[in-house]
């Protein structure tokens, strides 16, 4: 292609681009590695489809933008008795189609949010019944004391009840069904935002909801695009095509540090990422060795030994993370200061596998997903280094999350040693025993992402007392022996806890939530 | 026309096997009813949903269903999107033609040309530069080079646009992002990248056939007839290095569909080709069916039209003497 | 006489630099990729050698560089070259393993089609023609992808390789087939296989023996050329993520992953594989040019 | 002299090549007069189409003028520019080449190219040119000539396409027309009427032509002077009926010597002496002795060849190639199969051996009863060892992949008439016995030349010990003095060896020197099929004597002289 054939066209359009910059100042251009898997907010239970569609969709309660639980749809609150809570519905309060908000819609929402194909079960798992007492009022009543039903009312999203069966909606979208669903690609929430136009995995624009109750912030139009080449990803930033970058790839930190224009926002993120282990299954899967080794606690310890996390954060992690002492980050209820981690050693990890009968290690397959958390696949292969030193073999299946995820997950569980993380939505230790660690009981809704399938008894009882307790310094301590008792069986190897990090124009003011929110309504474009 | 309805024919045949492959593909690769229902799903429900959905009927049968929907433009309902697969189609296709229209009317005004050219003045130095540039087209993994036009001309020089496609203008009546500068300064680099490798493909099979025809004894009888060399190139010689020229460009067609798969990926081209790479990704089966079927018709639609520029240039054809 | 033609052959060859300097390099590849083992400082696919500490080193003549790594290393600790050797022995496996597939079904089809013509001809070439409805690179895309959809993931990463063989392979015959038929064609008209016939020799005989050995040229030509194209395709679908595997990855692997880091100020682990894949290629190519002219001296 | 209109001094043309530079033309004088056709002959490899194209200014590649000098009218074109040199061509100097079939562009009417030219070299309006156009082509004698400016060459005859480059060679009304091999390709009824065409104009026009071909019965036909050429030299030189009567020079003498006559059988090729090389007990092996009777016979054959077809609904049509009542071959007869391209006479011949099956019909061997009940693999061996083929083109019947020796071993092996390990003597003596040095086994077919080349082939037939010969066109692709050669070789091999033969070709002279008995096709059908003496000399059926009257004769014809004479 000869050059000087292109150059003056190239020239004139680099003017052209440079001009209608300014015109759109209002616009907030992201881009995400992921994409929203859907616009159902009953549907996929995926963080950063929930947290976009946050921006929507509301709940009757919310953080604000100093991370405190305040009131959104619900003007306020009060508890009868220890299990009964009345909502005060904000009034006032339009759709963005333009019809009323009232307690018939939340009832409705709640009843959607239960339904079979619902994935937000859990919301409403301590809750006994809802009602509405009129209009704007709705009263729930939870089957023991929750000292946690705000947080985990967070979640829970509210959808017009007219809206929805008009279009066919009440149900949340079935995952395993071939059906059309009107509510994955249309929304109408009472968010600050309403999604002017959605084409998947391409490009997703939001517009500022002018009949928003609430008071947003100057950004009167988002651009959502999706671009999974980190390398693109970044290069769009640098060159101005987008203002807003989340995540930015760690490799890329010092690159937007010294770029013009661009600055890096990093904080830490209330994920904590770990190594599992099959602790439930007589024989290992996917592996030639006999029986189950990981069911010996030395073995186990062996592993937390062998893993390097600190190098791991130095090297794959660019000292973006924190070490993990335990399942939790700092800042989450329930964090127990005293924990420790297992040092690194080789020597003490080849001497426990000894122990345990394992002196040559064995062979294993482990599962990882490579475009889920940060360098998730790096870290994978970095730990299947580390284990090939205290001689156990490690084949590793890495793979997108989207095949990843249906193999690891209920009902199959089909892996013996995985890469994961978890972030408490709630920030409340609570949260991780009844989904990671609690003893796995699918009926009640508990465990389910427990996939090592560990169990440990006595935490599993505090972990239940504390769900009833209100008084929060003996509930703390409750969750802090808990997880101490867990520690100390290595459920889990804890790896570290990652940082928040986006690349951002000079001009942008975001708001970092350790949950990974990005509530829009608090940015600002300068 | 004879030749014509002949190949009509054909054509319909080949339609007909790709949409078996199609339908093989959609109906058992991944067993439809554990997509259609949860693994809880009792074995007398599944049976009920086979007899309901006809997958017990004869396989003919259900390729014959498959077909009848398949030309209405049915192809199943995508999973992993909840929608249409052809609203999809619909929504993607307009993203890659104009890529690979662009792409290819750049490949055809630089390659016919310069084909031309190095198959006159073979041993001229510039034409060893071209045919040498030419190999390295036909070489560079279009991945490769996207990234580097992109390290360029986003990041060094930041002319252009690194991803995406630009602001679309509605011009005749046709929706193009051709039509506005943001849009072309978006185009630009894909288009570039997916031209070269048909460039080098399409320059060098110009010059070959004109080596051979330059050889022929209507070409020496044409210059013993004193004509001047521009007839005898342009008038003479270049119609007969069509004929084959245009076949394979009529190929060159499909394949740049193919490629394109990859320029969209590296430049987050919105288009049939990053649908592609998201069904695969996800497994969704009826899109990736879909996609087979549809290839398969761009490659058959384009042959026709070959067929029919031959039947123009080639009057052997036109009177049944070939 | 026949060794005016031999050294014909060799005047040629060194009348072109270019081509002689392409096959010193391509010799050079295989051994150093086949012998990868041998040649390697390193042994990138084992990971009990791999130490995360030294990830990320220059190349040796950079500052802050490693001399035990003389490209540097990558994410991982992979020495480079080492990984650009292994991955280049994937890659060439898969493209001198996926041609030869190719060649055989192809040499198989158009003999019998090209041979004995008529309906024979007639299905087999519409068969061919509607497998040419789908550019190799995607059928081998769509291949891999259902492939990948239908198994369980441990066993494709397991046959990562074979799997990619038989794609391009399968993707790749069609070209074959068409100038085999061809040729067969023509050589079925000369006198020499009709004198055959009159002979009473075995059709196979004929077609093994005589014919056989006259279209070998042409498929010489187009088979070099296809290793370039398995190549690159091979590198292309590793980079679509639907290639081999993260802990053995192939040159186009290495280029994906090294392509996340363009802008990183890492250039290494993108830029020495890229150079690799891409003169592994033009060499192949420009080989295959010469002796196509070779081979059709009216082109001299 | 002033009306010398062209002329050539000393003219040295060469290839330049690494291994020396080979001259192809080496210190030619020759001179061409207005109104005069000059014969340029000599066999192969002569040099005498180089020196046509060097007139042109088209030498091919590398070759160059390294020597002397090309006069037109005392302008000197060696040291001429290309443009000047470009401007000359079609201008000035037309040129003929061999084959019509090719020397038209497929994808342009034949009006347009002939109007194109015109209107370049004449520099007219098209409009004008085409009219002239529709002339010209209705002088070289192409009926209604306007509607034919329309159609494409494909839709034109051989001969009528030859006349179409004729009149395109002459469309720029040249001084000196180049007609390198003009008839070569075509059939000799067509060859005469555009050998006359091309008299004509040059006559009514008073241009000087240079005949160039291989064929001393085109000159005899044609030509005023004669020029002999070989290896690129002149050898001798003079009015056409002197050199070809009284020649001076030896080679030219044998060259004339070499030509089979068409008016009487010479003896060397009726009663040849008969050689025995100790091969031949061998190759008598296993015969039963001559009995008389029929060796093969054909009753009532026919052969379809399926057509396109014309419409898509349309069924597929079909052209019937050969249909004859009957035709017998006795044993050790040899039987001559004559017929213009396309007659149906290769076809017949191959389905008399096997090759082709029949549509309708049977073919009966003396030895293997009807064709149809040689089923068994054994039988069918059998067969295939007994009747034998030696084909025209000796370049494209031997396989170049093939070393000789495995080309003549290979068939002795399979059909078992030799222990591996006295094979290769086998081959050896064959291969004497054909002429050639016993170890030429070890070489590849393309060192050898065209004639050797054939003998490998005769040699590669008689591996088999066959009782039953076709040749089919064996001679054509030969020059003169070779093919008198081969000819002396078979008949001597047919009557030691006692063979029977069908020869096919469309050579009336070859024919007559080798058959005892001669059958004359024509569009499939046989014509006449009488004893060779009868049917040369008393033609009975029209179609023959039109053969044999146009048939050209080195000697030239009568009436030929006459109108040479009268011009």
């Amino acid at each position: 292609m000869s050059k000087n054939y292109i150059a003056p066209l190239v020239a004139a359009l680099a003017v052209s681009t440079a001009l209608v910059a300014p015109a759109q100042a209002e616009t907030l251009r992201i881009a995400s590695q992921g994409d929203a898997t859907s616009l159902d907010p009953h549907s996929h239970n995926e963080s950063f489809t929930n947290y976009f569609l946050a921006n929507v969709y509301e709940g009757l309660v919310a953080r604000d933008k100093d991370f405190e639980i305040a009131g959104q749809l619900a003007q306020s609150w009060e508890q009868v008795d220890a299990k009964t809570w009345r909502f005060t519905l904000r009034d006032g309060v339009s759709f963005h189609d333009g019809s009323v908000f009232a307690a018939d819609d939340v009832i409705f929402s709640m009843d959607r949010a239960l339904s079979e194909t619902s994935n937000f079960k859990h919301v409403l798992a301590s809750v006994e019944s809802y009602s509405a007492i009129d209009d704007m009022t709705v009263e729930v009543v939870t089957k023991a004391p929750n000292p946690i039903l705000l947080n985990d009312l967070l979640d829970l999203m509210i959808l017009d009840k007219q809206w929805s069966e008009a279009n066919g909606a009440a149900m949340p979208i079935n995952l395993q069904a071939e059906e059309k669903a009107y509510s994955a690609t249309n929304a109408n929430g009472t968010g600050p935002f309403q999604v002017v136009s959605r084409a998947q995995g391409e490009k997703t624009t939001l517009a500022a909801f002018d009949g928003y109750w609430g008071d947003a912030g100057n950004v009167t139009e988002v651009v959502f695009t999706p671009i999974n080449n980190a390398a693109t990803l970044v290069s769009a930033l640098l060159s101005g095509e987008v203002d807003l970058v989340m995540p930015l790839p760690l490799q890329d930190i010092p690159r937007v540090e010294n770029g013009a224009g661009v600055k890096v926002v990093s904080s830490a993120e209330a994920r904590t990422m770990y190594i599992g282990m099959d602790q439930w299954r007589d024989q290992i899967i996917e592996s030639p060795v006999e029986g189950n080794p990981f069911l010996d606690l030395r073995v186990r310890q062996a592993i937390a030994h062998a893993v390097d996390a600190q190098a791991i954060i130095d090297r794959v992690m660019q000292g973006q993370a924190t070490l993990a002492t335990q399942y939790l980050m700092d800042k989450v209820n329930g964090y127990n200061p005293d924990l420790t981690r297992l040092e690194y050693s080789v020597d003490t990890a080849k001497s426990l596998l000894a122990e345990a009968g394992y002196p040559d290690g064995f062979e294993v397959t482990m599962d990882c997903s490579t475009d889920r958390y940060v360098n998730d696949g790096q870290i994978c292969q970095a730990t299947v280094s580390l284990l090939a030193r205290v001689g156990i073999k490690v084949n590793l299946i890495a793979q997108p999350k989207a095949q990843f995820f249906p193999k690891v997950v209920a009902p199959d569980f089909g892996t013996s040693f995985f890469l994961l993380s978890w972030t408490p939505s709630t920030m409340d230790a609570l949260n991780v025993f009844q989904n990671v660690l609690g003893t796995r009981d699918l009926e009640n809704g508990k465990g389910a992402w427990n996939i090592s399938g560990c169990s440990v008894p006595e935490a599993d009882a505090l972990a239940a007392e504390a769900a009833v307790t209100m008084d929060a310094t003996a509930r703390e301590k409750m969750l802090q022996d808990a997880m101490a008792l867990m520690v100390e069986d290595v459920c889990l190897v804890p790896l570290h806890v990652q940082q928040l990090v986006w690349g951002a124009a000079e001009n942008i003011d975001v708001v970092q939530h350790p949950t990974f929110e990005f509530p829009l309504e608090y940015f600002n474009v300068n | 026309m004879y030749f014509l309805l002949a190949r009509l024919l054909q054509a319909t045949i080949v339609m007909l096997c790709v949409a078996l492959v199609g339908f093989l593909v959609f109906q058992f690769v991944g067993d439809p009813v554990l997509s259609l229902v949860g693994q809880e799903t009792s074995v007398e429900d599944r049976e009920a949903l086979r007899e309901s959905l006809g997958l017990n009927d004869p396989i003919l049968v259900q390729y014959a269903r498959y077909v009848v929907n398949a030309v209405q433009g049915d192809f199943g309902i995508s999973y992993s999107f909840n929608r249409d697969v052809s609203e999809m189609i619909a929504d993607r296709l307009p993203a890659t033609i104009e890529l690979v229209m662009l792409s290819g009317v750049l490949s055809l005004l630089l390659a016919i040309p310069a084909g031309i050219y190095t198959g006159i003045r073979r041993k001229g130095g510039i034409a060893q530069t071209i045919m040498a540039l030419s190999v390295i087209g036909v070489s560079i993994p279009s991945f490769l080079l996207g990234i580097l036009l992109i390290l360029v001309f986003s990041v060094w020089l930041n002319w252009l646009p690194s991803f995406g496609r630009g602001d679309v203008a509605v011009v005749l009546g046709f929706r193009s992002s051709l039509f506005t500068w943001d849009g072309l300064s978006h185009a630009l680099m894909p288009a570039a990248v997916l031209c070269l490798f048909q460039l080098g493909v399409i320059l060098r099979l110009i010059r070959a056939e004109m080596l051979e025809v330059l050889r022929t004894d209507y070409i020496r009888f044409a210059w013993a007839r004193g004509l001047p060399g521009g007839r005898v190139y342009f008038r003479h010689a270049l119609k007969n290095t069509l004929v084959p020229v245009v076949t394979a460009i009529g190929l060159q067609l499909s394949s740049l569909f193919a490629f394109s798969i990859i320029t969209e990926r590296v430049f987050q081209w919105p288009g049939m080709g990053s649908l592609l790479l998201h069904a695969i990704g996800q497994s969704d089966i009826p899109l990736l069916a879909a996609y087979l079927i549809f290839v398969g018709l761009v490659f058959t639609i384009s042959n026709l039209v070959v067929d029919a520029i031959y039947v123009l240039i080639d009057p052997r054809i036109r009177h049944g003497a070939l | 006489m026949l060794e005016r033609i031999r050294s014909d052959f060799w005047y040629e060859l060194l009348n072109s630099p270019v081509t002689v300097v392409s096959a010193v390099i391509i010799a050079l590849m295989i051994i150093g990729c086949t012998f990868a083992p041998v040649f390697a400082p390193h042994t990138p696919f084992d990971p009990a050698t791999i130490s995360i500490m030294d990830n990320n080193m220059p190349p040796a003549w950079a500052d802050g560089a490693d001399p035990r790594f003389l490209l540097g290393t990558d994410l991982q600790g992979r020495d480079v070259l080492s990984a650009m050797l292994y991955g280049g022995r994937i890659s060439l496996q898969v493209g001198i393993g996926a041609v030869a597939l190719s060649v055989v079904i192809g040499m198989i089809v158009g003999l019998v089609a090209g041979y004995f013509g008529g309906m024979t001809d007639a299905v087999l070439m519409r068969v061919a023609e509607i497998q040419f409805a789908f550019p190799p690179i995607l059928i081998a895309l769509l291949f891999n992808g259902i492939l990948k959809a239908s198994l369980p993931a441990d066993v494709f990463a397991q046959a990562a390789v074979p799997i990619m063989i038989l794609a391009i392979g399968l993707a790749g015959w069609v070209q074959f087939a068409r100038i085999v038929r061809a040729s067969a064609m023509v050589q079925r008209g000369q006198d020499y296989v009709t004198a055959c016939h009159a002979i009473g020799l075995p059709t196979v005989t004929i077609i093994l023996r005589h014919i056989t050995p006259n279209i070998l040229g042409p498929v010489l030509v187009l088979a070099m050329l296809q290793i370039a194209v398995a190549i690159v395709t091979e590198a292309t679908l590793s980079f679509l993520g639907l290639g081999t595997p993260l802990t053995e990855p192939s040159l186009g692997a290495l280029i994906q992953i090294g392509s996340q880091y363009l802008f990183s100020g890492i250039w290494w682990v993108v830029i020495f594989p890229g150079i690799m894949l891409l003169v592994m290629v033009v060499a192949f190519n420009l080989v295959a040019d010469w002796v196509r002219d070779y081979l059709n001296p009216r082109l001299r | 002299m002033t009306d010398i209109l062209c002329k050539t001094q000393d003219l040295k043309i060469t290839f330049p090549h690494r291994l020396g530079d080979f001259t192809a033309v080496h210190g030619f004088d020759m001179e061409v007069r207005r109104g005069e056709i000059v014969g340029l002959i000599g066999e192969s490899g002569a040099g005498k189409s180089t020196i046509g194209n060097a007139i042109m200014g088209l030498l091919s590649h590398p070759g160059v003028v390294s020597g002397g000098r090309i006069e037109l009218e005392g302008e000197n074109l060696v040291d001429l520019s290309d443009t000047a040199m470009a401007r000359l061509r079609g201008g000035r100097i037309g040129m003929i080449f061999q084959d019509p079939m090719t020397s038209l562009n497929p994808l342009m009417t034949v009006g347009d190219q002939l109007s194109e030219s015109i209107a370049i070299l004449q520099d007219l309006p098209l409009a004008q040119a085409r009219q002239m156009a529709a002339d010209r082509l209705d002088g070289v004698g192409i009926p209604d000539a306007a509607s034919r400016m329309g159609q494409y060459p494909h839709e034109f005859s051989g001969g009528m396409r030859q006349r179409v480059v004729i009149a395109l060679a002459m469309a720029g009304d040249p001084d000196l027309l180049i007609a390198d091999e003009p008839t070569t390709a075509l059939d000799v009824s067509v060859q005469k009427q555009v050998l006359d065409l091309i008299r004509s104009i040059c006559v009514e026009r008073s241009l000087g032509v240079i005949l160039v071909t291989h064929d001393m019965g085109v000159i005899a036909e044609t030509a005023d002077r004669v020029y002999v050429m070989r290896y690129g030299k002149l050898v001798e030189t003079g009015p056409t009926a002197q050199v070809i009567h009284q020649p001076t020079q030896q080679y030219t003498q044998d060259l004339i010597a070499a030509i089979p006559s068409i008016d009487h059988r010479e003896d060397r090729f009726r009663n040849p002496a008969k050689k025995t090389g100790e091969i031949d007990q061998w190759l008598l092996q296993g015969h039963k002795g001559e009995g008389s009777g029929d060796y093969v016979t054909a009753s009532a054959l026919t052969k379809d060849f399926a057509t396109k077809k014309k419409s898509f609904w349309g069924k597929a049509g079909s052209f019937r190639a050969v249909d004859i009542p009957g035709l017998s071959i006795k044993r050790g007869e040899v039987l001559g199969l004559v017929g213009e391209s396309g007659s149906g006479k290769s076809t017949l011949g191959r389905m008399m051996t096997g090759l082709i099956p029949p549509s309708s019909g049977s073919v009966r061997y003396g030895d293997h009863g009807l064709m149809t009940d040689v089923r068994t693999r054994a039988a069918r061996k059998a067969l295939r060892r007994d009747v034998q083929v030696v084909f025209q083109d000796p370049y494209s019947s031997l396989n170049s992949r093939m070393r000789v020796d495995h080309i003549l071993a290979e068939p002795i092996r399979f059909h078992g008439l030799a222990e591996r390990e006295e094979t290769p003597r086998l081959v050896g003596a064959l291969l004497e016995r054909v002429g050639l040095p016993a170890d030429s086994g070890r070489k590849f077919p393309h060192q050898f030349s065209g004639g050797q080349r054939q003998r490998i082939c005769i040699a590669r037939a008689l591996s088999v010990r066959p009782r039953f010969l076709l040749c089919d066109e064996p001679t054509s692709a030969l020059d003169v003095s070779i093919q008198a050669d081969m000819l002396a070789l078979l008949m001597e091999l047919r009557r030691s060896l006692g063979l029977t033969m069908l020869f096919v070709s469309h050579d009336l002279a070859v024919v007559r020197q080798v058959s005892d008995r001669v059958a004359v096709m024509k569009q499939g059908q046989i014509v006449e099929c009488r004893a060779a003496e009868a049917l040369y000399d008393a033609p009975e059926n029209e179609y023959t004597r039109m053969l044999l009257e146009t048939a050209p004769r080195a000697t030239g014809h009568e009436n030929t002289q006459n109108m040479r004479r009268a011009t």
